[in-house]
């Protein structure tokens, strides 16, 4: 594995500025982003991500290949809440068990955009509509939760689990929580308006893009390094998971991009996004559907050990992964 | 001026939709909500740091009548005890526009 | 009239935003802009409207034209809450009426964007300085307003309106309320640092620009939205007026267009500005100096019903007027 | 720790100047204002979004002695009666930097 | 319902860390705060505007025991003597979240 | 000295929203930036300058003549707050003085960046490396300011300062405060990532730059007018040291710059620096550690008075005797 591909990754200014937000916590600056700014930021990020991959998508078409990732996304995001909720239950209660397990069977916008930028330093070609991946591993990782707390919450302290899963509640939940409905909504008016919409709204959607970026990583290197606080708590077993399923739902994707022969720079955003873990959409449903689980437990070890993971070693290692894997195709 | 209630709620504002509905149910539809609070809660440190999450706490203050206390708050426990949040009532005197 | 003029008016993004953001209410996405956001948008739109006119009016110079286009400007912002409040009296008290004749002799920045744009999708030529045209709308229909009041508000409940006008207030709110203060401002100080300053200023006000339109129309949706169940409470009358009244207004706005001869693409503009109604600068005139009227009516006939009508079926249709009214000019 | 009194008062920020003014008459010159809170009052649903009107609501708190609440509300009562708007009075302690 | 005090502070937020650092030590960990808000204190006009300066004044509020408030008081009032800002205690009842 | 000189400085549409938002107040105009809004524009403007000039120190290098340029402007930073102590000790009580003094022996950013539009639009070259020296010119003025405290106000009233300086709140104060940090960071980060980092922000960094600097300015203008009533109770002292003490300190920047030979355009800036003074940094960090102080003298006198007469007179001034004392030098 490429050490000079680690520092190329993190020398570039949006991930600097998230470990100077981090540095600014530690050595006890007083430093922060008031909100309702990091709202607007995320808002922004969710828009411009969403229109992007909507134009690109209106470029390529809904072809094969674009319907075979799709649906090898949200496999992923059915799979790895169901194999993690049982790992994480080990230790967990059923509640907690099941929201983390959602949190990672979803995804991470900020990480995923950080390997397309690894991508471009390394002039690995890549599709755009990935996205269309990315906006469509949130929901069914929120429905996953919900069915694995209403199969194995019974009976628990708190345990008035025994009425019927409110459909209506969920579904709600899943596909209409304000950031999928940004995300999904600005992917279909990317798709609808194509190149001239492009046109219309390119210089605010991709030009301001890594501007915001910077600044939205500086505000989560500052949440991050607060959250870490709060993982002393949890003890050790949920930072070595936080630690652990990344690379492992990495490879695990990896190795379907390979049965799907998914392109090395599509394979690497894949693997991103099955090895990252939501802290904007899942949190918020599960705050509503899942009252009864810890929000520190899912928030904190998704934004303060496998966010700054996966930017740090993963996305590198993914792309380490990816050169062996990919080796026998290219020869 | 005229005896009155203060109800004061502090929850996620996820919650809020639920709790407004509970108030407005209890007869209730006048009141104030302060979004982007900052909380510290039960539920550990930052229970709402709210900006990069999408969460966020909101504190709710509505000023109603002395009977309308008892009912509101049957509404509401349910919902706290089932989403977090606290809830507190005070007295007050309203200032009537026409004096009294 | 052709249909397809209305899709390409639709289908560009700012205007697929709005419909994004009323469907999120339809469907009870809990999707939200926070406050102070959408001012800070608001305020944005104001300063780069104003400004680019200004410059725009310097490249021109006050001409005849330009003096004309204005004098017919103030004539309709005049004539309009005149006549309309006669017809809002028929069912309504003098306070209700004069407040919406005044927001309805007022523009609507929003609505003149979006026509702008609509033109140049066509390519249709217009002049920059119909800018100082919308910015000239503002305060004379909230003097006609506060001048209604006096005259017909006499004797009615809470009818202490005996004591003579404040005009010192009156003036205050229709020259110096924030929005038209800024709008005006940012006009002069386009008019006088022209070329240069639009140099220095142009990737904010104008590369930003559809950007954060497409960011305030889907706030816009969003509060468009919720507005509807206010007008429920008004009743059949109130969203009559307020759908009949925009074609009217353009239609008279157009035939005093063809008078002095604009050009078709200043004619719609200068139709736009008629028939569109004021959410930003008359609202907060109105709660101060008619405190008696009920801002639900006229803030939610405005932006809930004349808003998108003017976006939907407006503009192509003046459009389409034009081109009957204009076809003897260019033949 | 000396007897005090809270005075609330939620209106539109396009009326807040005329109130400040009102409490600054009363004697009243030291009070906190929070800005953009989100109101649902008398005149119907969402009086007040603000947002994209230029119209917010206002919440604000000033503390002041027993005494001067009576007058206070004098001035107050006809302003809130002209332009809407609610106020509210209730009973607090203040803690004083010395004690006493 | 269970009696119970609202604490209220208000003080500039570069002062805050301090005050949340003294309710901590007293045993408060649950409390509210509110940014950004707008303040006329005993420093003159505007003690605190806030935004270009990057001062900007904070209201917190904790809901405590009755037990509490004394030791509280005596902790928080030292760091408002040395940095200014207010404190006031009242009165309420606590909803709980279990009917009592 | 040249009158179109102080035209061309005004006349630029960042300065003249500035006295827009002056204008505004005066009239009595409602127009606001609502809070956070200020926030983020000042986060953003910090964000912008250390990051661009830390990339062009990463251009430059960190040759002979940055490091002497530094140094010489920690050399003013230190001496002014000292000099000026012992004059405003005439009149205010010790713990005033410090702050004030340390106020101006720090910076302004806005003035800087207004004076290097002046050079822009005059064509006079200049160093970008000169932001280094700005960063480095906050934290030794408030180290003075504290030890001047320590020094002179012993058993003042309220003199509870026998106590030892508590140096860790004071180091910590001077490099920590959140305005400083991120300016620094920024810088550092720009040094780091040089050209390729430059590239990906420079749409951010650079183009929206003069938008934000207008909209921060328009509220500065709204600041600064409210606080001219501060100033009227602080009688004509501190007014009129708030306007003799920025041309001293400029011409003994220019003495010294002239001493260590700047080029005339990194000599106008360097007199810049010399003769603002900060209303981001210093207040806030006089706030903590000297509580005794009034925050409105030393917030007011920057801002409503030093800032303006930089602006107005000030920056064509240093000009003028540039012209003067390089002469020599040209010939
Ligand atoms: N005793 C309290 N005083 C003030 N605010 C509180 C208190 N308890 C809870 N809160 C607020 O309510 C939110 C939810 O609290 P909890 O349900 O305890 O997690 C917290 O984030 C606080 O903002
Ligand atoms: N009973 C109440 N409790 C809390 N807030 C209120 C109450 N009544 C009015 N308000 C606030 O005051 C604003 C103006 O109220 P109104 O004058 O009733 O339209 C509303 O938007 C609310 O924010
Ligand atoms: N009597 C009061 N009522 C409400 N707010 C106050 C009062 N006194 C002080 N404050 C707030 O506390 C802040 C600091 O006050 P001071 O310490 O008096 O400068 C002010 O900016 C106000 O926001
Ligand atoms: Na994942
Ligand atoms: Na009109
Ligand atoms: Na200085």
């Amino acid at each position: 594995m490429d050490f000079s591909l680690v520092l190329s990754n993190l020398l570039n200014p949006p991930v600097l500025f998230f470990f100077l937000g981090m540095l600014a916590v530690f050595v006890k600056s007083d430093l922060e982003i008031p909100p309702p700014i990091p709202k607007l930021f995320s808002l922004y990020l969710l828009l411009a991500i969403g229109f992007k991959g909507g134009v690109e998508l209106a470029n390529s078409g809904i072809t094969q290949p674009v319907i075979l990732t799709i649906l090898a996304a949200i496999g992923m995001s059915l799979l790895v809440p169901i194999y993690t909720f049982f790992i994480l239950r080990t230790r967990l209660d059923a509640y907690n068990s099941a929201a983390i397990a959602a949190t990672y069977g979803s995804i991470s916008a900020v990480t995923f955009i950080t390997a397309s930028s690894f991508l471009n330093a390394l002039e690995i070609p890549y599709d755009g509509y990935m996205v269309a991946a990315l906006a469509l591993m949130e929901s069914p990782a929120i429905i996953i939760g919900l069915i694995l707390v209403k199969l194995f919450a019974r009976g628990m302290e708190g345990g008035d689990r025994t009425e019927p899963i409110n459909w209506a509640d969920v579904l709600q939940e899943a596909f209409l929580n304000g950031s999928v409905f940004l995300l999904v909504g600005s992917l279909l008016i990317g798709y609808l308006t194509g190149e001239q919409g492009w046109h219309t709204l390119k210089p605010f959607v991709q030009d301001m893009f890594y501007g915001v970026l910077t600044f939205f990583l500086l505000d989560m290197g500052l949440v991050a390094a607060k959250r870490i606080q709060d993982l002393q708590k949890t003890g050790v077993f949920l930072i070595g998971f936080a630690l652990i399923a990344p690379p492992v739902n990495a490879t695990l994707g990896l190795l379907l991009a390979r049965a799907i022969a998914l392109s090395p720079g599509d394979a690497l955003l894949f693997a991103v996004l099955c090895a990252s873990a939501s802290y904007i959409a899942v949190p918020a449903a599960m705050r509503l559907t899942v009252p009864e689980a810890n929000p520190s437990l899912y928030i904190s070890s998704a934004l303060a050990v496998t966010f700054p993971f996966n930017i740090i070693v993963g996305i590198p290692l993914y792309q380490y992964e990816i050169a062996l894997l990919w080796q026998g195709n290219l020869s | 001026m005229q005896p009155a209630k203060r109800l004061e709620m502090i929850a996620d504002s996820i919650e809020l939709q639920k709790l407004l509905a509970g108030l407005q149910k209890a007869g209730i539809s006048r009141y104030t909500v302060i979004h982007n609070v900052e909380g510290w809660g039960v539920r550990g440190i930052m229970a709402s740091t709210g900006d990069v999450t999408m969460l966020d706490t909101a504190y709710v203050i509505a000023f109603c009548t002395p009977e309308q206390v008892q009912s509101t708050v049957e509404i509401l426990r349910p919902i706290l005890k089932r989403f977090g949040g606290s809830c507190y009532v005070s007295d007050v005197m309203e200032v009537k526009s026409n004096p009294d």
